[in-house]
């Protein structure tokens, strides 16, 4: 289902105006703090009202200030995991969760709440008030509120935020489901590059409460535009491929990407000819002249210089194009020099095993 | 027969007396009174506003005289009932008798205290006191210094807790608080009688309303307000 | 203790008092809520002046509230007559017209209480709610309605109390009549009026006391339950 | 309009009506914000006691209150005779009297509604005030109070507006006192007792309508501008 | 300055029973949500008294229970960050950012607040109501005020968490002087491994509300006890070295770690002479039987295999001694299969010098 967003708002000095639209699946909001995604999302869910805009998801209209359309927010059932908790202080975990299924539809009703509260671990908590919780278990039973109000989208401000590294391995395989199997488009603001590049089909790269740059994940996440040192670090490639084969014993499957290069991923999860997206830090890819002998890294692409951009603090990007996909490396200037590399250079692009997803 | 009732709208201060009589009545006749007890005004007020009442007792003229002049009363049926007195009162320790008579020196008597009394413009009490003051050509000098409470009652206690050297309240009163001694009773002829008239309301539907009221009036009720110290008018 | 022995005629203006206070409470609890609503959150056109309105009773001796309501709500007072007419309902002189009295004389506690309360709910939790499918009528009752409960529970053992104490506005509205209109603070003050009624007055006091003190603990044990979990986190 | 024409001894009630009412909430203030926060924080024994008390007011008549009052601060009264003594403070037949009567009428209500704010006061930002070392009476005074400051202002207005209209209690205490005691309440309640006082009770209600309604207004102005910080969040 | 903290204390179910000591620097509180890492962060502040336990800093006794001692929050003068900002609706930013210098003895202010808002970015809202914040804008105005407070500690929890990466890698920066060269003691909770790595002098991770492990950066985060699939994944190798040379034209550095060996690192901001600690990612390392040539990774170290950890699940987790210290590999099990690697072997450990902090 398509969302269309288009809102022209002021908050004080602050002027937001922004639009985008994404055709299913998940749209990250991503940027710097104060850089206006919460006022979007906002926006969205129908607790803003924007000065001037449209809302729309599929042929809903949900919002259109030229014709005066507003859809209060409790007709759109839109799930929303705030930035904060927010769990109703007066009611217990249990009933906070069941809240958003009072109000659902019955026939909407899809979802398996003990499989949500497992996946959350908050099986353990169903009895007691949000006062007492932690941090991250307040948050836990926030985003199983919203996933439990079987949504017609869900907005997601910063949703993992408080958790450990492990809660969110469980949670983002979940999130990842719920775009690929039930079709909920979701929009998920988040400050980690590696959780936006993992999940989102679309990246709207906000700034100051405009849009600086909109696109597919790959382009957004690996392009220029990440500006900052941090943010360039953490640039990458996004590639999708095919699974071809797995090797149950070493865990391994190999995945025959769009470009024609086969890649080895770890991952129990796939199974063959099921169509998956890998992630490649550009700073996991090292650059060989010769191709290396008797090294621990199964993947070994050939390929060619296409582009070196030097970003002056001693480091340099590179974009290698094996067969019909582009890998992205980002290796010290020092290297360069010493390896010679030049365009059109034929290299090889070395990409650890384990950094893929 | 079925017992009849009679509603009977009385001044407040009227309660031991009527309550006593009413008994007896009751007990005679088989029928019953109820009897709501309260500042004259709002009975008169509430009269206009058509009351279910029977009876009205007032505690001064000027109420009755407001519902007879809207023709809520049954003229013929008004008289006045009882007559009470004014009397000074002092703290029981500190009580001498006081001769009251033209230009008695009540102001050096109250001192630096204040004589209480009820409100002189709205309390009948205070409005009789304030008469006979002003008769005894005394009022000019204890203006300054008169506490006018709420009800005759709040004057008593004032002088009973000590508050005023002096006040002026009913004999009624006087005569039930121990904390006080009457050290003078006003001449009768130094206010205007003291009047507690009675009428029985055009609106009135008590068949036995009438037999009622002339018991009030009888012998056998008059023994009963004696008692408390009010002065039977015939 | 045989002062303390109390006559049937008291115990009727006790449970008369207790009927009373119990409907003007109950009667008065929806209107307050709902004018405490529109205070707290209404933007319209002559707020002030129902904020102005509802404070009257209190502003006002309540003599006075007592004749209002007597011009009013009299057998042939403007809105008296109308009621009696449509409705059959007669308030004048009956223990109905005392509730009215008492419901409006403790009626600007209520809504203060109430709209504190309103005042002081995060909007936040009500967004939250709204996001998950209620409608306002429905995270009113969900969610507003809880966390204001203390405060509805102070408003109405404030209102409760005003209501067992309140004699000045009842006594001029429906009178003062044994059985049906002679609440407990009435009787009390009938005694105050006469000689010797000290000790009655004093019996009769102890008793409104009472009452009054178990209302207050009962609603204190049920706002702590409540605050317990609304106010923890 | 002539008969709107005010007396001098109508403009003195007034004028008492008004000091009598702002000396009674100013005094009270600071013990109703004792007590509340004793109310709403303490764990004490005699909790439940000190809260029937400050009810008291409300449940009694306020004729039983004046009395009482009279007993207690006369000049004979146990309190009363201490006063005198240590500190020459003489309370009957003056119009502190009446503030106090008016103080004491309005209490319950002022504490009501400040301990209701201090309930809602979320205690982790007073936590947050201790760690940045904010002894408690620092916080007290820069995180507590202000957030309760909607609270204070209700209480204080309700106090206000009860002020205005008490003359029970205040007329039992003091009596009715012209230029001393003779507040505005007393002189309309005087005007009601006598036949065709109508018009000047009339009168005399809308100037008390009129103060309160001004006081009113002010108070919601102030606390809309200080909820306005302190809600928003 | 030392910290000593014991506790036992009951919250509900949960029980607490920790104690650590610190000798000054950063120490972390690293564990699942749920472990009970506010609870204990609050007994040191002193909001929560626990049932039985100690409390010191250098000479001063905060808490000890036998003696029943307990100093109140107010006199302890510890700057605290809590999980949510809690900043007074009441006051300005300014205000907020004022209020604990109001109560610091006035020799204690070395602060330049001018410095610290800059630092945060929160120059525009000083004149803002905290209401209308965002959510990374009130977090760094509740860092600010914790700051200026001139505290005797820092309790952090989760200080960073909505914050992005560009502003973190300003912030922990200025954590790292603090730590330093003002030698105020930081307690910091924080779920990012990364974050951990770099300022935790000491990490004590909880799990239950227990103590699990408590040890150097190095050997916590390092060792076995980091169970879960995805710590495992983030594990890694701490070295401490000197810096030796400095190339200002590559922006590389020259670090001699303190077991012999030679690494190059980028970063413009260390200088010669200084000691450093550098974070070698496990998975940021391969392994070579034969010397790579012709690659653009500039460390390759000689060493030998150690041990060999595998996970069952396809991966293995390698020691290797490099002269006195060892490296932490993480590869594919069928990598070691297919280089044969055993016990004792000569290998070369390959690091991306990117991967280097
Ligand atoms: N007042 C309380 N009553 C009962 N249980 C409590 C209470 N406070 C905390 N807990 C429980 O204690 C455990 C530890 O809580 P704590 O807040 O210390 O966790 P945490 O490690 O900070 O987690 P997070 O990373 O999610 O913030 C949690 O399971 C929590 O539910
Ligand atoms: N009611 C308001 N009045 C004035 N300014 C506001 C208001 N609400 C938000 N702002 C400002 O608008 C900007 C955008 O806020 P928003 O909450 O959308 O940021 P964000 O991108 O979600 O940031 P974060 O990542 O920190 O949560 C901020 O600078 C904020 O201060
Ligand atoms: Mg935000
Ligand atoms: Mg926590």
């Amino acid at each position: 289902m398509s969302l269309i967003v288009e809102a022209r708002h002021r908050l004080g000095d602050f002027s937001l105006n922004a639009a985008f639209t994404s055709d299913g699946g998940v749209t990250a909001l991503f940027g710097r703090s104060g850089s206006g995604k919460t006022s979007l999302v906002r926006i969205i869910a129908g607790l803003t009202r924007p000065k001037e805009g449209r809302v729309q998801l599929g042929d809903a209209v949900l919002v259109d200030t030229s014709r005066r359309l507003f859809v209060p927010p409790h007709r759109r059932r839109f799930g929303y995991v705030f930035q904060e908790a927010r769990l109703f202080p007066h009611l217990t975990v249990r009933q906070n969760l069941d809240y958003g299924r009072w109000f659902s539809p019955k026939s909407a009703r899809t979802e398996n709440p003990g499989r949500i509260v497992d996946l959350l671990g908050i099986g353990d908590l169903l009895g007691r008030q949000p006062a007492n919780l932690s941090g991250g278990e307040k948050q836990r039973v926030a985003i199983g509120r919203a996933l439990l109000a079987s949504p017609r989208l869900l907005l997601m401000d910063e949703p993992l935020a408080a958790l450990d590294e492990e809660r969110k391995a469980e949670i983002l395989p979940y999130l990842e489901r719920l775009r690929d199997e039930v079709g909920i488009p979701i929009v998920y603001v988040s400050h980690s590059v590696a959780e936006v590049a993992r999940l989102a089909d679309k990246v709207v790269l906000m700034a100051g409460g405009r849009i600086e740059a909109i696109g597919p994940a790959s382009d957004v996440l690996g392009g220029p535009r990440l500006t900052s040192a941090m943010e360039r670090r953490e640039a990458g490639s996004v590639l999708t491929g095919r699974v071809e084969t797995r090797d149950a014993a070493h865990g391994l499957a190999t995945i025959r990407l769009d470009g024609g290069a086969a890649i080895l991923v770890p991952g129990a999860t796939v199974s063959p000819g099921e169509t998956v997206r890998v992630r490649i830090p550009a700073r996991d890819v090292m650059v060989a002249t010769v191709r290396p002998e008797g090294l621990s890294a199964l993947n070994i692409l050939e390929g060619m210089v296409e582009a070196i951009e030097p970003d002056g603090e001693g480091m340099a990007s590179l974009r290698i194009a094996c067969g019909g996909d582009h890998v992205r490396a980002r290796i010290t200037a020092l290297s360069v020099e010493r390896l010679g590399l030049v365009l059109g250079l034929a290299v090889h692009a070395v990409i650890k095993t384990v950094a893929l997803e | 027969a079925a017992a009849e009732k009679v509603t009977v709208f009385a001044a407040a201060s009227l309660k031991n007396a009527l309550d006593a009589a009413n008994a007896a009545w009751q007990k005679e006749s088989g029928n019953e009174t109820t009897v709501s007890y309260a500042a004259s005004s709002a009975l008169a007020k509430q009269i206009e506003a058509a009351a279910p009442a029977d009876l009205f007792i007032s505690a001064d003229l000027a109420w009755m005289d407001y519902v007879a002049e809207k023709k809520l009363i049954k003229d013929d049926t008004r008289s006045n009932l009882l007559g009470n007195r004014i009397v000074l009162v002092a703290p029981k320790d500190k009580a001498t008798t006081v001769e009251i008579k033209d230009g008695f020196d009540l102001a050096g008597l109250v001192g630096d205290g204040k004589l209480a009394m009820g409100a002189v413009d709205s309390v009948p009490a205070g409005k009789y006191g304030k008469a006979a003051l002003e008769k005894l050509g005394v009022w000019s000098a204890v203006e300054g210094k008169v506490a006018g409470a709420e009800s005759v009652r709040a004057a008593l206690a004032l002088v009973s807790r000590g508050e005023a050297p002096y006040g002026i309240v009913y004999q009624t009163d006087a005569a039930a608080d121990p904390g006080v001694a009457v050290v003078g009773t006003f001449p009768e002829d130094s206010h205007p009688p003291i009047i507690y008239p009675v009428a029985i309301l055009t609106e009135s539907k008590s068949a036995a309303a009438a037999a009622y009221l002339d018991f009030l009036k009888s012998d056998k009720a008059a023994p009963f307000f004696t008692e408390q110290g009010f002065t039977i008018l015939k | 203790m045989d002062w303390l022995a109390l006559s049937d005629e008291e115990w009727t203006a006790i449970r008369l008092s207790l009927k009373v206070s119990t409907v003007a409470v109950l009667v008065s609890l929806p209107l307050g809520i709902l004018v405490a609503l529109a205070l707290a959150r209404g933007r319209f056109w002559g707020k002030s002046l129902l904020n102005g309105i509802v404070h009257m009773p209190l502003i006002l001796p309540p003599v006075v509230t007592g004749f209002l309501l007597l011009v009013l709500f009299g057998r042939r007072g403007a809105i008296g007559s109308l009621l009696d007419e449509w409705f059959g309902i007669v308030l004048s002189f009956r223990w109905t017209g005392a509730a009215l009295a008492c419901g409006v004389m403790g009626f600007p506690l209520m809504v203060r209480s109430i709209r504190l309360s309103i005042e002081a709910v995060d909007r936040k939790l009500e967004e939250a709610a709204g996001t998950l499918g209620a409608s306002p009528l429905w995270v009113f009752l969900t969610v507003t309605l809880p966390l204001i409960l203390p405060g509805v529970i102070a408003g109405m053992i404030l209102a409760f109390a005003k209501a067992m104490g309140e004699f000045g506005a009842t006594i001029t509205f429906v009178s003062n009549i044994p059985g049906e209109t002679q609440t407990l603070s009435a009787a009390i003050y009938t005694f105050t009026q006469v000689p010797g009624g000290d000790a009655g007055a004093m019996r009769l006091t102890l008793v409104a006391i009472a009452i009054s003190m178990a209302a207050l603990l009962a609603s204190e044990v049920l706002a702590q339950r409540i605050g317990r979990k609304v106010h923890l986190e």
